[in-house]
């Protein structure tokens, strides 16, 4: 059984943002868990990892929130053998792309550590990066390896969309979660609000509804999940289209019978992912669906991704390289109304405001 | 993008050539603290510090879009240590290299057009102000993860030894960069395969808002001659003169076949990454900036500062409007030269 | 169009181990390309890479053949830089593990250096990855990552499955192609002897047709092309079946039209890979199956692969944890016949004799 | 496997505990030196020679099929190292650590078990030889991948500072693994954040086939010193009293809150991995270990030797027909322990 995120939440709410969020549960992590430590380059500075550490250095002391040289691959063994003798190592990357600086490290040690050994030993551990987009990033400050980690039994693999859904899972993460845990914010959920409550599923770890629909189903991660709610409220303005929105949340372990249920429901899908569609989370949801229900699609489904190249930094190219807000709605509604649906596609490109308000990196 | 899967598609080319400046002769030493030389590198220095004040004033017009690490405080270092190389010697940089891609030889206009992400850039501005290159003069790869162009530049000199040219390659990093692996990587395998090659380390005591001493517990120099590597150290790191003079002591010594370490104290004036000062967030003291700012040649020379100035605000802005004139990058860009 | 391996060669043809294929290449490469070099650790000692580069140095010379220390990020780098003034560096790394210490270089480096520069560099070089598998490899010395190589724009990865696909690629790769490409070659393969002929393809690093069949599609990688053929060879004997083995050989750019002709001819799927099947190659497949061709599968493929979990180094595990050829030909009879196809199993374990003879690792 | 996904379960437990081995204090200093002293670290290091003996023996039989790196002539180390620490500090080790797993407490039985692939293994046959562990007596993971588990001890010394123990970590590995950029890393960190860490490098001058000096441009005391990190080396590796004596002292000083690092000299006298010699394929002289074999004790000293064989050969008998009882691990291991 699941519990969708939206329908069954029935205590009070309030408004937060996403590094909001961030910081409530690093703050709340440190104050519960006398074993939690965070470390990783600039948390105890000014910008506090955009928000999400600031003020916890002097709240906690350098001993529980420390900045570290510049090693990445030492750092994620250092957290490692933190975690062998039972405290809780929280790490950061400002951008996902540095942990390829440590992926021996998080592949070959961490994801091998409980299974390798039988059993008899573990390494529960938070790595949390930060996936760039926009305002030139260019092609090494804009990766987004979900797909790359989740390959790997032993990793969970988590993407947040929401304040709700780090609200959801990160306190779970860290008291009770056996493993080490890669967590994939991305910079441009930061500055957002979203209204959360403090009502928790009980499966924290999973797959969410984010907004329920009969006519087409979108699979969709991350910041992308947002693009598609805007997304459906627009085509069921402009068209009266209702589309399913799923936040898959965990890419290691989905719960792909959500998945399958709302695709036999709509016999519609659009996947909507953060990165490259070869090898992604686009190929796997195809897999899922292969292997449980492979003739429950009226037509072939509708990808989005990044285009298949490095990302440009010049701002021309980078707008065509992400999925738009215009594409979005004409994936939605060229499923649901067939490619020549003559319905009017918004103007605006992709998430423009929280684009425009933008300026990166740091 | 991506709607559907874009096809990939693998074109065969000739292996890339190495870039082929011609090699000119350095000038001959007696030119050395004359007046000439002096102003030669001062016009240098001063280009690349009016460039980046003009990218602090085009900064809020949202013209270039992308993050921008400003050498303001540091143009002597690429100055003084390019003006030793020949031009077919290579310098493997970083994302703060502004200075070095205009002390190597780039073209001014191209880098504005990269920096406005246009089609007239160096990299048809795919690469923005993070990723300067202009092989034609030898400023090879700038890359934005700290300390991966150090053991190109290693490598690129070795394959140098290999085909028995005598030109060498300079790998350019900040002092965080010596924290990474790759660097204890990087020198250790230069040191044992004897090869042509410079290390460049911009020291100005800092890795985005951390201090060195947090960071670091060696000292760079005696860390390299543990691996057998000779070095020198500028503190003077505002004087290109200076610079210049201990890069040509090092460059002979590279060029005779042994790798070498220069450590040239700096200061950067302006935030890690931004167009702004960021003394109010008390990570540092303006004072120390302000100490280095009274000894800055382009900041007490005034009267060179304003004769000069003219010629190279006509010079920038005719770049400027270059970049202005030069089209965005279009669809037909967004898949070519991926393979 | 595609040329299958199988049927268009008239030229004269001979026995060559896929080790003995490695070597032939690399010996001419240094023969013929004075730009070549080859560096790794070990690569010039008396076990040449498993009999792949040996008496190279002597024959080519230090400055051709070497050793290096442990660093992999470091030489990975060095090779860039060498690539980049016009030199061909090869590097190996005995098992593909270890590559995952210079992800760094490969990923954000080498994929990105030609893009991100606008075309003005490029950094062609030859990066190979063995891998482990058998006599206790455990879960640091078997991994399988072409899905993880695969997924990032930039790089071209194959997986030579036989001698003749070594001598199709190799000599091109390094003669013409333009960019970074990393080839997984399997540790299991080097001792096995395959006929070739030097009549080779057009198009080098595409997709085989290993061997036609009518009733259903193996889509296979590197050993597992080997298994697949032994699995075709007993079901046709066995049961009259007649299975179609593609072979993928390239992972970055497979021959797509090829695979969903064949399907679409059999109707029926298998896909057989060396690595996980959760964001594998598995999944890529079903990828373009449903953007191509959702219906043309009769039922849901079925997917071999390694258990999802880190290889255990029991040989009782082991046997478990990879598809063996009892499965695998259940697994084309199944497809074909149905669950109770009533054919009987053979008896042996996945490719017996070979593992026999295998006592690894070096 | 494989012929359907296989469902990946998340399953919550409490975070790892570390292991609470008993503090023993060691025994008084005037024990040192003494005959008995000798005899208990002579019988520990003959039993990792007899173990390894056997396990070339029995190599044939295909019993243990798994790849193996032996330790014989190198054994002293894992002894006088073992020998220095308390039952509670830990001990990360390498693919070659038969003879810490022993040294430092591990369980024989559980050895031969675990090298047979068997349930009755310290990791239920999941491990094999590479990956031997004994948390219980604080051996910790051992990993294949050189150099990895070093940043894993300087974590462990982190916490164990922050938990305000005094227990200590340590790092065992070979000096092929300094020339990892993760060794760099590591004793920077260890050095800055001042943690109880002591690195043991077994020096045995090769990383499989490859002499230190073609791999290695620095000396390793000389380079750990520049990162302020005190160190030892004994030359005399083949003697555990001297390895202990100098462990003992490098362990006081950790304890005190300072990492340190020793360097131990030692001798490989089988092939790289495997059971078998090498020296037929010449890349390095017998002598050279034939003369570390006139020193070693364990050739030396037959009359101990023989003394002490039978009961040793009886408890390796008895071990090893627990691994042979044992059973092998089966499709219900398969997919446990992974999250
Ligand atoms: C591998 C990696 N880790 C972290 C970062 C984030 N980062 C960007 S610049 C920087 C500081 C580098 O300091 P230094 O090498 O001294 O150069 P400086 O910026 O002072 O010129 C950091 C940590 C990065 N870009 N790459
Ligand atoms: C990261 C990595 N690179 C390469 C290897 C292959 N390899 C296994 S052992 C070894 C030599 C290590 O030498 P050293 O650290 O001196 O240890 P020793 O084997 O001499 O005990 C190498 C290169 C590996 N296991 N891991
Ligand atoms: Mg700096
Ligand atoms: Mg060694």
């Amino acid at each position: 059984m699941t519990l969708a995120a939206t329908k069954e939440r029935k205590a009070p709410t309030r408004v937060l943002s996403y590094a909001g969020a961030l910081l409530e549960t690093m703050d709340a992590a440190l104050a519960n868990h006398a074993n939690v430590f965070i470390m990783g380059q600039g948390v105890d500075d000014f910008k506090g990892i955009f928000g999400s550490t600031t003020g916890l250095a002097q709240k906690y002391g350098a001993e529980r929130v420390f900045d570290v040289p510049l090693m990445e691959e030492g750092m994620t063994g250092v957290a490692i053998g933190a975690a062998l003798v039972g405290d809780y190592p929280i790490t950061t990357h400002i951008r996902a792309d540095f942990s390829f600086l440590a992926m021996n490290q998080i592949i070959n040690l961490a994801a091998k550590y409980r299974y390798m050994f039988g059993g008899s030993m573990s390494c529960p551990m938070l790595i949390r990066l930060v996936v760039g987009r926009s305002w030139g990033q260019g092609a090494q400050h804009s990766q987004s390896p979900q797909a790359t980690f989740a390959h790997f039994p032993g990793l969970t693999v988590v993407m947040p969309a929401t304040s709700q859904a780090i609200l959801d899972m990160y306190p779970k993460i860290i008291a009770r979660h056996p493993g080490p845990v890669i967590s994939i914010e991305h910079r441009l959920l930061y500055n957002l609000d979203f209204t959360v409550s403090s009502n928790a599923p009980a499966i924290p770890l999973s797959t969410y509804i984010a907004r329920e629909g009969k006519d087409v189903t979108v699979v969709a991660t991350s910041v992308m999940v947002v693009e598609a709610l805007r997304a459906a409220q627009y085509v069921k303005e402009a068209a009266g289209v209702e589309a399913e929105v799923i936040d898959l949340n965990s890419i290691s372990h989905p719960d792909w019978e959500l998945v399958v249920q709302s695709v036999r429901k709509t016999g519609r899908l659009v996947i909507a992912d953060t990165s490259w569609l070869e090898y992604g989370v686009a190929a796997e949801v195809c897999r899922q669906l292969m292997l449980r229900e492979p003739r429950a699609l009226a037509a072939p489904p509708t990808m989005l991704g990044m285009a298949s190249a490095p990302c440009p930094t010049a701002k021309s190219l980078e707008d065509l390289y992400y999925p738009s807000q215009h594409e979005t709605v004409d994936a939605i509604l060229a499923q649901v109304r067939g490619v020549g649906h003559g319905v009017a596609l918004p103007t605006e490109r992709s998430m423009t405001e929280a684009f425009k308000k933008f300026r990166g990196p740091f | 993008m991506g709607l559907i899967a874009s096809p990939r598609f693998i074109l065969y080319h000739q292996p890339s050539k190495a870039p082929q400046g011609a090699a000119e002769p350095l000038e001959s030493k007696d030119l050395a603290n004359s007046d000439e030389l002096y102003r030669r590198l001062f016009r240098t220095t001063l280009l690349i510090r009016l460039v980046e004040e003009r990218v602090i004033e085009l900064y809020p017009s949202d013209r270039i879009q992308s993050p921008v690490h400003l050498s303001i405080g540091q143009e002597a270092v690429a100055v003084g240590v390019c003006d030793a190389l020949r031009a077919d010697d290579l310098v493997f940089a970083t994302y703060r290299s502004h200075g070095f891609y205009l002390a190597k030889g780039g073209r001014l206009d191209r880098m504005f057009a990269e920096l406005y992400g246009r089609i007239g850039g160096g990299a048809k501005g795919k690469a923005g102000s993070m990723h300067l290159s202009a092989p034609e003069v030898g400023l090879m790869g700038s890359s934005a993860v700290v300390a991966s162009t150090i053991p190109h530049a290693v490598g690129a000199a070795m394959s140098f030894k290999r085909q028995g040219s005598d030109r060498i390659a300079v790998a350019v990093f900040g002092d965080g960069a010596t924290e990474e692996g790759v660097y204890h990587e990087s020198i250790n395998f230069a040191s044992l395969m004897k090869v042509p090659v410079l290390f460049v380390c911009e020291d100005n005591g800092l890795a985005v808002h951390s201090h060195r001493h947090i960071r670091q517990s060696y000292r760079l120099q005696k860390h390299a001659e543990i691996y057998g590597i000779a070095s020198c150290r500028v503190d003077e790191g505002w004087d290109m003169l200076a610079i210049r003079e201990a890069s040509l002591a090092a460059v002979a010594h590279v060029r005779a076949g042994r790798p070498f370490l220069l450590e040239i104290a700096t200061s950067r004036y302006m935030e890690h990454v931004g167009v702004g000062e960021d003394f109010h967030f008390q990570y540092r003291d303006r004072a120390a900036v302000d100490a280095w700012k009274a000894r800055d040649p382009l900041v007490v020379d005034k009267a060179l500062t304003e004769a000069l100035r003219p010629e190279l605000e006509r010079e920038i802005e005719a770049a400027v409007a270059f970049a202005e004139r030069s089209p965005a990058p279009g669809r037909d860009e967004l898949l070519t030269d991926i393979i």
